[in-house]
Formats: C-alpha cells, structure tokens, sequence
C-alpha cells in the first residue's frame, strides 16, 4: 500500500547486445521504459510560440532567409527540426542534396548525426570510407534514424561519444572522450550533433571549427586561418559561411550552464510512471512539460514561467529579423554597385564585413531555443551582427561617392 | 455443532487479531501517531524531501514541526488528518505531481512555524510586515532547495522502513 | 488565541517626531541600528568593476561622452555616484550649474532628490514656488542630505512617497500613491529619485514622462508628443533628450523583478546583529555585501556571484562603448556635412535618428548596475542605439552623394 519496492528497482539486462547493435528495439527490450518514451519522438503534434516537434518551413517564418543564402542548397529546402524518430527520413528526403531539385549532391558525412548505424559503420568501413562515399551510395547501409547506440554503451549503459569529429576536437583540447565526468557526458552526448561543424574539402571529414574556441570570434578565426568558405553568395559574390545548430557551443555560455546543469536536466528530465523513476527519452521543446522540467527548480507556475521564456525569445526574435532584413539590404546593394561598375578590388573590404555579419547572424538563427540557452549572449552576438551589416553599407556608399 | 463453534470463533478472533497487528506493524500505523518524520517518509515520494532536512540546519526539526499547525492539539490533528487523507488518495492513485505544489493552506501553516521558533530574530522586523512575504521567497534553499522533485534524491541512503515502530527497536 | 499579535509589536517612538521631521538624527534617537547603517552611506572607500561608492569622472571612463553631450553641461562635469550621505555636498558643488564652470544656472528643482527637507518644503512653501525658486536662492533653506523623512511616515515608520513626481505619475496611472502593497513601496520609495525625469519648460515642475509606458520607445513618442529638447548638440545641431539614471525602469524588465524582487531586497537587505534582525540602511553597490544580499537566495560562493555579475556588465560595457563611439561619428560627420554645405531640409532625417540613437545608448549609460538589473533588456536597447546610429551614418553618406 505504501509502494515501498517501487523505490528498489535496478535496471536488469535480459537480452544480450551486439556491440554497436543499431536496432533500437532490441535494446528496448531490456529498457522498456526508455524505448517507448524514445519513441515518442515520433509525435509531430505539439508546437510552442517558436519552436516545438511541429516542422514549418524556416524560408517562409523569415523571408530574408532566403536572399542570405542566394546559391546555397539552404535557400531551397530549410524547415524547423522535429523528433529523433525522424532524422533519417527528413535527411533523406531534403531537398538539399537532390540535384534534382537545386540542391547539391553530398556524401556520407551527412549520416554521421542521423542513424544509430553510425557506431557500427565507425568500426566496419572506417571514417575515411564512410565519409568518402557519396550521400546515395552510403544510403544502402543505413536503416535506422538516431538510437541507442548513438548514446550507450551497450555493455554497461553508461554513455559514450560515438561522433569522431567531437571525440577529435575534445582530444585535440586535451581531454579524453572515454574519461569525462558524467554531468559533462549529459550534455556532450547532445553536443555530438547540436553542434557547429563543416566537411573538410579533401576528405570530407566531419569537423568542429573549436581549436581556438566556441564562440563566433573564435569560429571565424580559425575559418579564416584556413581560408575556408562554404559557398559564394549568387548576388554579392561575397566569399560565406554557414553555421548549423551551434547549440552546445552557445549554451555553455548561458547561466543553466554556469550553474552546472546539463541539456538532459531540461531535455530529458527524470519522471517517474508508476511510481518507477526512469529519465525521459522523449528528447523534445521543455515547454511542452513545464511541470517535470523547469518546475523542479523554479517553483512558479507553468504559465508564469512560460511567459518568461517567451518574453526573452520575443527579445531575440526582433533582433534576429532586424540582423536579416539588413544583412539582406547589404547582400543587394553590392549587387547594384557590382552592376554599376564599381570595381572588385574596392568591394574587398565590404564584403568581408557582410561575411562577418552574416556568420554572427547565422550562429544565432541556426542555434535552437531562440536565445533562451543563453540570452544576453544571443542578443549580443546579434548587435555585433547589425553592426557589422550597417558599417558594410556605410563603406559601400561611401564608395560610390568616391569613384 | 455448538462445540465446534466457540473454537471456531475463537481461532476466527485470533487469526483477525493476529493479522490485524501484522498489518498494523507492516504499515508501520503506529508511526502515524507520533510526530516523527519516519511517518511521512513511509511514503517514498516523500523521502527526497527528507534527506534534505536530514542534511540541513533544521535537521533536528521533524516535517511536522513546519508542516502542521502546532497552536493546539485539534487543528494539528484536524489539519493533519484533511492533508493526510488529500495524500493519501492521490498517492494510491499514481496521481502525484512529478515537481509536488503546496497548498495555500500549508504555506500560512510553514509561516507561523518559522515564526513560532525564530520569534526572537523576528521580534523587531516581524512588525514591520516581513510575514506577509513568504520566508522562503528569500531562504529558498532553507528546507528543501531546488532541485527538489520526488526524483531529486535517488540513491541517497534513509533509514530504512522499519516494520517495527522505534519504541520497540530502542535497545 | 494565536499569539499572532506578540508579533505585532508597534514601534516604540521614545522621542516624538514632529511632521516631516528633516533631521534624521532625531529619528535615529528611535531607530540607532537603522541610523547608524545609514550613516555608513558616508564610507567612500570600496569600489566595484563598474560601481561603488567611489566617485571617478564617467568623462575619463569613456571619452566619446564629452562628444555626446557636447553643448550641454554633462560634458563639463559627470561623476559616478556616491552614497546617499553626499547628495547635498555634490549637487550644490558640482559645476553642471555654476555658471562660472560653464554649467547652466539651475532651480529648486534639483534639490527634490537631494535634501530631507522636501517633504517639510513641500508642505510650507508648495511646490510652484520650491519648483520655480533659483537654485542658489532655494539652496538657504535646504541643510540636510537625503534621510529618514523622504521613504518614512515620522508616525508609523511605514514607507511613502514624499517626491511630488512620482506621486503625480502614479496617480495618472490610476494608482493611489499611499495605499500600495508594501512589496511595491519597497522599490517605489527609491524610484522617487532613481528615475528618469525633465524639467517643465513654463514652471521647471520635476516631471516623469511616464504617460505611455517606462521603456525607452515610450518616453520617446512622449517627448516628441510635447516636442521636447534637452538642449540642442553643439556640433551637429541635433535636438537632443538627456536621459537620467532610469535605474527603476530599467529594473522592472528584469527576472528579479519579475520574480518579485524589490530594490531594498539586494540594496538593504536584512542583518542580524546579536539576536535582532534589521533593514541595513547602509544602501550601496549590493557586490560589497554578497554575503547578505545575493547568497540568502542564491546559496553558490561570492567569488562565483560576482564573477556572472561581471560577465554580464562586461558584455554590456563593451555594446555602450561601441555605441558611444559610432554616435560620436554620426554627431561629426554631420558637422562635417554642414560645413561643406548640405542643406539643413536634407539633414532632418540623419538628425532624427542620431536623436533616437543617443536616447537609447544614454538610457542605458545614465542607468546604473551596469545592465545588470535587466541585462538582456540592456543589450536590446544598446543594439537599437547602434543600428539607428549607424543607419544614420547610411543616409548621411548617401546625402553627400545626392549633392
Ligand atoms: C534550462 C533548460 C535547458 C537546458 C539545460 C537546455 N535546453 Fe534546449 N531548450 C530549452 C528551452 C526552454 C527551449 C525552447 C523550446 C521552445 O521554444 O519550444 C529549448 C530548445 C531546444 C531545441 C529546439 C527544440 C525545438 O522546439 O525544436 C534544441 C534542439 C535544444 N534545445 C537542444 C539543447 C541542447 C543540445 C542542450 C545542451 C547543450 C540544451 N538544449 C540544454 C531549455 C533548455
Ligand atoms: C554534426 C551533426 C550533423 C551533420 C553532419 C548533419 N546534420 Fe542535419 N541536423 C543535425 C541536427 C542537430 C539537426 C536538428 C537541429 C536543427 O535543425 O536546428 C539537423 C537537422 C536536419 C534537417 C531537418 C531540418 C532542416 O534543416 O530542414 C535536415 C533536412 C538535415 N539536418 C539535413 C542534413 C544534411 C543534408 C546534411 C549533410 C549535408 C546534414 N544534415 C548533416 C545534425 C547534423
Ligand atoms: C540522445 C542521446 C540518447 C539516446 C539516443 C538514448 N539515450 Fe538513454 N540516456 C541518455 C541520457 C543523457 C541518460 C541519463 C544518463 C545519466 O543521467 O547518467 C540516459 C539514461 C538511460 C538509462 C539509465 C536509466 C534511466 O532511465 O536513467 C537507460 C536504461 C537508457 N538510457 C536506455 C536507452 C535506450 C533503451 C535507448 C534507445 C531507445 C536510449 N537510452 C537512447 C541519452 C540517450
Ligand atoms: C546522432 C545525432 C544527434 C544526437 C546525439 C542528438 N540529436 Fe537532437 N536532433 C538530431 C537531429 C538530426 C534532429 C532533427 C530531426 C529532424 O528534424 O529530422 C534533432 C532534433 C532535436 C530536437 C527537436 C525535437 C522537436 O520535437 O522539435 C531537440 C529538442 C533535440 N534534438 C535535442 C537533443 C538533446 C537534448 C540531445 C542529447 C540528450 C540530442 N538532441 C542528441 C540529432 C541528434
Ligand atoms: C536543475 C535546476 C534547474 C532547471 C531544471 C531549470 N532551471 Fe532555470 N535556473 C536555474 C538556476 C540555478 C538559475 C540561475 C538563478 C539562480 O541561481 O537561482 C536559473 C535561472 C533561470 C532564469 C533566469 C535567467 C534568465 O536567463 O533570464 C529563467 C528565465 C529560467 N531559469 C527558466 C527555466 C526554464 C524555462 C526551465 C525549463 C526549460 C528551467 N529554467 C529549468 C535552475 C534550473
Ligand atoms: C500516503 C503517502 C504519504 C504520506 C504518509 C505523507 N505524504 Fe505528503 N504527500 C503525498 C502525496 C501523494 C502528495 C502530493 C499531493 C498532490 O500532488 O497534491 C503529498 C504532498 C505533500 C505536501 C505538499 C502538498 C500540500 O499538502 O501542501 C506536503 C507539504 C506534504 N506532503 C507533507 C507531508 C508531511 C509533513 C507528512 C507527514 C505528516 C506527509 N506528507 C506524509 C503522500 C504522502
Ligand atoms: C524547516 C522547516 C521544514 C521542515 C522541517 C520540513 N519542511 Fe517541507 N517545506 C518547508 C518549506 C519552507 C516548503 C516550501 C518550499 C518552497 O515552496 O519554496 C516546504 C515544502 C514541502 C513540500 C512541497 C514541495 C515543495 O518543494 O514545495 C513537501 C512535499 C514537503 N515540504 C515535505 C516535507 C517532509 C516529508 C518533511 C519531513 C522530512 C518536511 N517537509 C520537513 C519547510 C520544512
Ligand atoms: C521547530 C523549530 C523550527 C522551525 C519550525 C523552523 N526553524 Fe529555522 N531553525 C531552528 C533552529 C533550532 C535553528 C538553529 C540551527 C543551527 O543553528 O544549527 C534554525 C536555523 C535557521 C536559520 C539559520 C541557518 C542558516 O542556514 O542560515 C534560518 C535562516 C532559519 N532557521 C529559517 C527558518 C525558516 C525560513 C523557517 C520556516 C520555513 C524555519 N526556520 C522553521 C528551528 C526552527
Ligand atoms: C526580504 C527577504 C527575507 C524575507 C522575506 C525573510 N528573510 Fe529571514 N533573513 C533574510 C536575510 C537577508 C537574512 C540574513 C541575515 C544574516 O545572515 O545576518 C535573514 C536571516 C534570518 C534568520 C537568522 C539566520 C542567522 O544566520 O542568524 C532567521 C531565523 C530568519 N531570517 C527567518 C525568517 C523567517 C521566519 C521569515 C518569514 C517570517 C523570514 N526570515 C523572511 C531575508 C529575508
Ligand atoms: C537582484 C538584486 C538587485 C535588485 C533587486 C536591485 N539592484 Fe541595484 N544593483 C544590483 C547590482 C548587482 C548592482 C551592481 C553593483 C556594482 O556594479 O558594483 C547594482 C547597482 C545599482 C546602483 C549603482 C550602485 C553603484 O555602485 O554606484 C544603483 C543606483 C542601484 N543599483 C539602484 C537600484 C534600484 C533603484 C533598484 C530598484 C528599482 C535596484 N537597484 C534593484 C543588484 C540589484
Ligand atoms: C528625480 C530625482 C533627481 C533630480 C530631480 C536630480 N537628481 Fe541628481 N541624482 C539623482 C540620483 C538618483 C543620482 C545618483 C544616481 C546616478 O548618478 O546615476 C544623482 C546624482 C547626482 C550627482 C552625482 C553624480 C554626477 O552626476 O556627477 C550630481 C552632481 C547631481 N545628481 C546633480 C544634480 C543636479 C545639478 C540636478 C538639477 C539639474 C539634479 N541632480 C536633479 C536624482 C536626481
Ligand atoms: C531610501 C529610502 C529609505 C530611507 C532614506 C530610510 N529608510 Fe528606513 N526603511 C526603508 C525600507 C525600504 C525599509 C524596509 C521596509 C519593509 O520591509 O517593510 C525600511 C525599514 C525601516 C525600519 C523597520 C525596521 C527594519 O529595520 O526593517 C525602521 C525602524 C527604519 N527603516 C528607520 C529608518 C531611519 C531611522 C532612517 C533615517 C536614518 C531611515 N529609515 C531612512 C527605506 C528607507
Ligand atoms: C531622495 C532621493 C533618493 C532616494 C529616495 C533614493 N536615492 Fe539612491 N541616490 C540618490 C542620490 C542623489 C545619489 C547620489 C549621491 C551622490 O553621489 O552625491 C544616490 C546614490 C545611490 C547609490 C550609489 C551609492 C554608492 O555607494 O555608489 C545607490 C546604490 C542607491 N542610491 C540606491 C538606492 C536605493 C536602493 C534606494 C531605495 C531603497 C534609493 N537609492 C533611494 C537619491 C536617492
Ligand atoms: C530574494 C531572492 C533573491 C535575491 C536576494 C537575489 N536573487 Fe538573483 N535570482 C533570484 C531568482 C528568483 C532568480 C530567477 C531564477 C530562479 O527563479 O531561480 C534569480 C536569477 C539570478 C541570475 C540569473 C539571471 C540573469 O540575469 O543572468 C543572476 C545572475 C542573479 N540572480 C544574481 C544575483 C545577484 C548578484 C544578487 C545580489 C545582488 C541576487 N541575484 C539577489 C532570486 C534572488
Ligand atoms: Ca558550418
Ligand atoms: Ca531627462
């Protein structure tokens, strides 16, 4: 009557795990719990103010998005991400890496982050392989979206990184992948994907641009140090950068992080069904579940705390939009001057400010939460980039006066 | 047949009698009684709650000492026998919350405990309204600091559940 | 029955308090703890990162301010405040109203936030004649610093409002200035004075232009409702508003406000001496004390306090510099402008903008706290002041090449 065993279970391994094993369910057996919650990725329904499993098409939400990416496959198909069940599909089905509909053939690099295959992939073909062979050729061995094994260690649950571009950056910075404390491994197992990153030119290598550091300064250093760029932009011929996802790299920055809490703390909270404690795998937006995410530690209520995160996304949103709409300006007045005969050599100067600009703004637009992981750093990183956009056509009208 | 009855009867009481007390002690009921925290915590979902208390300032404290009225023996018992039986429904239910809310009822009920031992330190300031704040708006961390849930606490070691009440145990 | 009214005990007033009593050493004949940590206001010695009580030139500190406020006497003379115990001394001694130091000769107005005799003047002379008398005539019948008189009823020691201006904003409002829950009054008593305010041009009444709203976009539509000037820019010739110190406005965005926090919560927090708890009067920069004032609710060590609190003016100090900086251009390349002959018409719209643009860094830089008190709200607001001031620096490059 007082369900006293309930707080005594521990957790058992029935069915043996292949190492690597892909297949998700098999590890569901053991992890009943786990599995199912994990499924439940799977459910498109819920959608908060900016965010939410519901998948929307970015390019729509901002209209300037599409201009900032003139020549690049993101200004054709670039849509709000869903749940962990759909990874493989949404990867495959993008119209990104389909020449046929203006994207732009790519390799196997993009699996790295999308299927539980990865690890057993990893030990198999070896990354050279792996990353070598193209996007439609690497498809035929892979089967299933993000699992278990992308986290665990199938022997002993405990989690692991199974990313080599993250097992790289961390061991380049002195740390060993397989030794960290398990409050960092709660975050870095999310930081395997919801990262920043780029496919090396030569071998298409996945890799994270942190040697010098994690925030857009220290990204555009080494970017630059390597002359790297991603593509020309169509109409200002300016020489981009496109950041994906930095999630872990502006959260660190934020207080949750300061404070020592971890993305599962919010993403993955612990419930407990039937009086058996369990952590959620129903990876999704923490406002969908206020109740077992952030009033564990912020005793308001639910809709006092959403107002909150809402009040700050609002903030960035306004911001994020401004950042565009200028970025966008200064992309077309360098085409018109471009028409008009202004020479090359002048526009140099321009140009690197609206490279600048654009990545500031990408580093946030691109990371998820619309600010709330770390709020005064969003809002900052995107003046720098209102700035830098501002100063680029003050230079530019200057010039035309000039010649 | 009548003498096959009385024993009947009295085996029937003995066994009733018997697997009353079992019941009794497995349920630990006469820990209800008594103000010691060891009652609420029969209840597991209250055991986080505990372990923090036991790590704190107010670890001689027991839960009833903030949590039901001590300003005479009917309200305390009143009180303790209206939230209990709130509890206890919802804990056979499964319908606790993950992140437990209090009731209005038992934040007034804390405040006048604070008061009731920590009356010399707000003698001067208590008059001029600091009670109608919630003490622990500002000693947030002074019983149970966040993060507090029914799962905040889980491999911390409490005293077990004892089918015997301590009366018995004390050597 | 409860033995609730034990608690009740009424302050025991030993010496009688006449009304409007100005001299808070009769006061502190009833209340020693609470007079003798006012006294403490007197202590100059510690100084913050960004505040404390230590009085430096704010013109020393970022040199663009004497650019920003040139024509006006903020660029003569502009320190960090001090504690309240020096309010008199530093206003009748600083130069922004001694006409021999190029200030601008002033009113009793000044003398609102300065003295314990306001409510007693209040009550004898009247406001129109306080307001309308010189400042050098006003300041005969002005002897005491800030005190007991000007946040507490001398009868029942409950705070009030004794500032005319707030009182009359409030009422506006809709709100009765003497019936409002202690928890407000807690943050109202102190935004008597740290608030933004002007002067009325026909009878120099101290005003807060709080008609729409306390953020900066809402000052703004109601100064130039009433077509307001503070003075107009010595160079550029733009119609200038001087923001001060909206330390309330600001903080009202902020999470501990939103959280319920009030100003005395950090700047007098409870001390307990012997067995007694009291208001520590000694009000200063909240980082001296972190022991008594952040880590009652925030139990990490001070070292880890104050270094977030640092983080977070750091960011912000580095936006008000570079916004102070692009201003200062913006003010000089319509003075070059002017000087090579552009057309005044033409200038109407780059004037507007440099207006806007300083309104917003300045409601920020007169702010204190350093954004702390609401920083995401802080960088927002610095981020308007860069993008309008370089959009301004935009049409003014494009008029050069109209001509
Ligand atoms: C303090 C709680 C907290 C922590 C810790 C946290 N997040 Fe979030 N996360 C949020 C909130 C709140 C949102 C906004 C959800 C929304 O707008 O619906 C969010 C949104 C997201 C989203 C977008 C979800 C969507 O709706 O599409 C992703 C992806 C994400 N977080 C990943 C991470 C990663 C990776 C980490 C660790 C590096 C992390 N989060 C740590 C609270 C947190
Ligand atoms: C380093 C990990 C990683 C790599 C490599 C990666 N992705 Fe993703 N991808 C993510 C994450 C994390 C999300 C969800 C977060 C988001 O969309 O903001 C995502 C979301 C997506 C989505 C759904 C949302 C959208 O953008 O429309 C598509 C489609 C996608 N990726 C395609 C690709 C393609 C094509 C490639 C290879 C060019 C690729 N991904 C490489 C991590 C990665
Ligand atoms: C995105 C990364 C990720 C994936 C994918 C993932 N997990 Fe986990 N898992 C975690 C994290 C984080 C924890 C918490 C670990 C901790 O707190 O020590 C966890 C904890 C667990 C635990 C420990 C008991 C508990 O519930 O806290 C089990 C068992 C588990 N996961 C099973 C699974 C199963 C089965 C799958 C596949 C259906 C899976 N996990 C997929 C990240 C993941
Ligand atoms: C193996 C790569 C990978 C790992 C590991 C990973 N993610 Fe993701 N995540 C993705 C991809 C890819 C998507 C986008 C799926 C889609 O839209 O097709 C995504 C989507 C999400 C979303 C959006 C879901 C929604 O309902 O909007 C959230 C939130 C999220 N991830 C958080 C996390 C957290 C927290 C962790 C760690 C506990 C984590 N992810 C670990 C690749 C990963
Ligand atoms: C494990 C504890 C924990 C969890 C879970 C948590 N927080 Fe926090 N939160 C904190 C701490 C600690 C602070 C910093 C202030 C303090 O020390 O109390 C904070 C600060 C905040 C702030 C004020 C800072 C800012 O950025 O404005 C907001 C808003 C906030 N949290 C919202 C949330 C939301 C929304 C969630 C759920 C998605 C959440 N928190 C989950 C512990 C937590
Ligand atoms: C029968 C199991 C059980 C026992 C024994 C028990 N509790 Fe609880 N308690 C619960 C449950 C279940 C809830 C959550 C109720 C809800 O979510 O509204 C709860 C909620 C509470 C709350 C917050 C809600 C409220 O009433 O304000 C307090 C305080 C509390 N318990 C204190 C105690 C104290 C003190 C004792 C010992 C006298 C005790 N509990 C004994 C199960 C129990
Ligand atoms: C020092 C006095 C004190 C003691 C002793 C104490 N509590 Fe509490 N309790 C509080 C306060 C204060 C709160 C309200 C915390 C808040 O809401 O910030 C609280 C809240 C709770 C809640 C509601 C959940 C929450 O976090 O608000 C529960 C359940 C609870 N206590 C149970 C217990 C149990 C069980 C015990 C005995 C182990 C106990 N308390 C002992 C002061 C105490
Ligand atoms: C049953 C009596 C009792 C009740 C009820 C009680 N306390 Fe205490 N409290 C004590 C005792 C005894 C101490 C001294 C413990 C010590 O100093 O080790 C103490 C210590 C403290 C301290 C100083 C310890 C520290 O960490 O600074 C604070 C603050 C405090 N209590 C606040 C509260 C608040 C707030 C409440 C109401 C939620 C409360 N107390 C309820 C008896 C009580
Ligand atoms: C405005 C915030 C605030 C509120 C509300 C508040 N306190 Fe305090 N309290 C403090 C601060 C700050 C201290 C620290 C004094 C010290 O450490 O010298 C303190 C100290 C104490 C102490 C002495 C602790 C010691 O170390 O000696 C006790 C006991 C106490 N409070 C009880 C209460 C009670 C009971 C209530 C509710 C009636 C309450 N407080 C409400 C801010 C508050
Ligand atoms: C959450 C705590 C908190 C609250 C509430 C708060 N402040 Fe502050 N205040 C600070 C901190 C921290 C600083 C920065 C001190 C420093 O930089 O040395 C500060 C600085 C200041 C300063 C400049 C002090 C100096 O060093 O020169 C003034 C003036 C001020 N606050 C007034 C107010 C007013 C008026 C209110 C209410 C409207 C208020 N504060 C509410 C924490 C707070
Ligand atoms: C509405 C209240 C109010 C009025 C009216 C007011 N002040 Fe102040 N004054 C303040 C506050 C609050 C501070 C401290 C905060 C700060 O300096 O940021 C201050 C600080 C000062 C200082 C010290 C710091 C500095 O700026 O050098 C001087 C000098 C000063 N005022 C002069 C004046 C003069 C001259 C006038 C009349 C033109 C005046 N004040 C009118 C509220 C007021
Ligand atoms: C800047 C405004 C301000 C000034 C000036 C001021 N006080 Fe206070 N005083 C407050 C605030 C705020 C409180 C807290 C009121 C509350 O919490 O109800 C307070 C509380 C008090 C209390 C209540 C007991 C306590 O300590 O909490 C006394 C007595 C008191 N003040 C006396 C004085 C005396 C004597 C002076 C002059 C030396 C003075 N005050 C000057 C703002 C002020
Ligand atoms: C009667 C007007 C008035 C009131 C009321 C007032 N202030 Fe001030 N405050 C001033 C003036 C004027 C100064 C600047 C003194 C100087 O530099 O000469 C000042 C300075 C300060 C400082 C800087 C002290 C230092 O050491 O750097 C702080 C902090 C402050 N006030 C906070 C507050 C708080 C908090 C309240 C309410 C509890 C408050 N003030 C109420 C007028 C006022
Ligand atoms: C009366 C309680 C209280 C006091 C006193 C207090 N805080 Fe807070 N603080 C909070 C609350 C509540 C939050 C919001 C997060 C949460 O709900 O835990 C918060 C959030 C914060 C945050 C995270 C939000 C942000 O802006 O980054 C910081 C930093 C912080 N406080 C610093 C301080 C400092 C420094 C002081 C002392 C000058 C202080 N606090 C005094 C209650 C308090
Ligand atoms: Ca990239
Ligand atoms: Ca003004």
């Amino acid at each position: 009557f007082e369900r006293r065993q309930e707080g005594l279970l521990v957790p058992t391994i029935v069915v043996p795990l292949a190492d690597n094993e892909p297949d998700s369910e098999i590890w569901g057996k053991n992890f009943p719990r786990e599995f199912n919650s994990f499924q439940m990725t799977k459910d498109v329904g819920l959608r908060t103010k900016y965010g939410g499993a519901v998948q929307f098409s970015r390019l729509d939400r901002d209209s300037n998005i599409r201009h900032l990416f003139a020549g690049y496959p993101f200004s054709v198909e670039y849509n709000q991400a869903r749940g962990h069940f759909w990874s493989l599909e949404d990867v495959e089905k993008t119209a990104r890496i389909d020449t046929a509909r203006g994207g732009k053939a790519s390799f196997g690099t993009c699996f790295t982050c999308k299927t539980s295959n990865l690890p057993g992939l990893m030990a198999s073909i070896g990354p050279d392989k792996f990353f070598d062979t193209p996007f439609e050729k690497m498809k035929e061995s892979v089967k299933y979206p993000i699992g278990c094994a992308n986290c665990h260690d199938p022997k002993t649950m405990a989690l692991r990184l199974t990313n080599p571009a993250i097992r790289k950056s961390l061991s380049d910075s002195g740390k060993d992948p397989d030794r960290l404390p398990r409050q960092e491994m709660r975050s870095l197992v999310c930081a395997q994907c919801h990262c920043e990153y780029y496919f090396q030119a030569s071998d298409h290598y996945l890799t994270l641009p942190w040697k010098y550091g994690t925030s857009p300064d220290n990204m555009e250093k080494y970017y630059d140090e390597i002359a790297f760029t991603d593509w020309t932009h169509k109409d200002s011929k300016t020489p981009m950068i496109k950041m994906q996802h930095p999630d872990y790299e502006i959260f660190v920055t934020g207080i949750h992080a300061y404070r020592g809490l971890a993305c599962a703390d919010c993403h993955m909270p612990y419930v407990s069904e039937g009086g058996v404690k369990y952590t959620n795998h129903h990876v999704q937006s923490p406002l969908t579940d206020i109740a077992h995410t952030c009033a564990v530690c912020h005793r308001q209520s639910e809709q006092e705390i959403r107002a909150r995160v809402e009040i700050i996304q609002d903030t960035i949103w306004e911001k994020e939009v401004r950042s565009s709409q200028i970025i966008a300006q200064a992309h077309a007045e360098v085409a018109q001057a471009l028409a008009s005969g202004v020479d090359e050599e002048a526009l140099k100067g321009v140009r690197q400010l609206i490279r600048k600009a654009q990545l500031r703004w990408d580093y946030i637009a691109a990371g998820n939460s619309m600010g709330f992981h770390s709020p005064l750093n969003a809002a900052s990183i995107l003046s720098d980039s209102i700035d830098l956009a501002q100063e680029a056509r003050v230079q530019l009208a200057r010039l035309k006066k000039a010649d | 047949m009548q003498a096959f009855l009385k024993p009947l009867a009295f085996a029937m009481t003995g066994a009733f009698c018997g697997l009353a007390a079992f019941l009794a002690l497995y349920f630990n009921a006469p820990s209800y009684s008594r103000e010691s925290s060891l009652q609420c915590i029969n209840c597991h979902i209250m055991r986080p709650f505990f372990a923090n208390i036991d790590r704190s300032p107010h670890r001689a404290e027991t839960c009833s000492d903030c949590h039901l009225p001590h300003e005479n023996i009917f309200r305390h018992y009143a009180f303790k026998a209206r939230d209990g039986m709130w509890d206890t429904a919802m804990y056979l239910t499964f319908n606790e919350s993950h992140a437990i809310k209090l009731h209005e009822r038992s934040r007034q009920v804390i405040i006048d405990n604070c008061i009731r031992c920590h009356r010399a330190a707000m003698s001067f300031t208590e008059s001029f309204g600091e009670t109608d704040r919630f003490c622990g708006d500002c000693h947030r961390d002074i019983a149970h600091p966040a993060p507090m849930s029914v799962t905040s606490t889980p491999y911390v070691q409490l005293p077990p559940y004892l089918p015997f009440p301590d009366f018995l145990l004390q050597k």
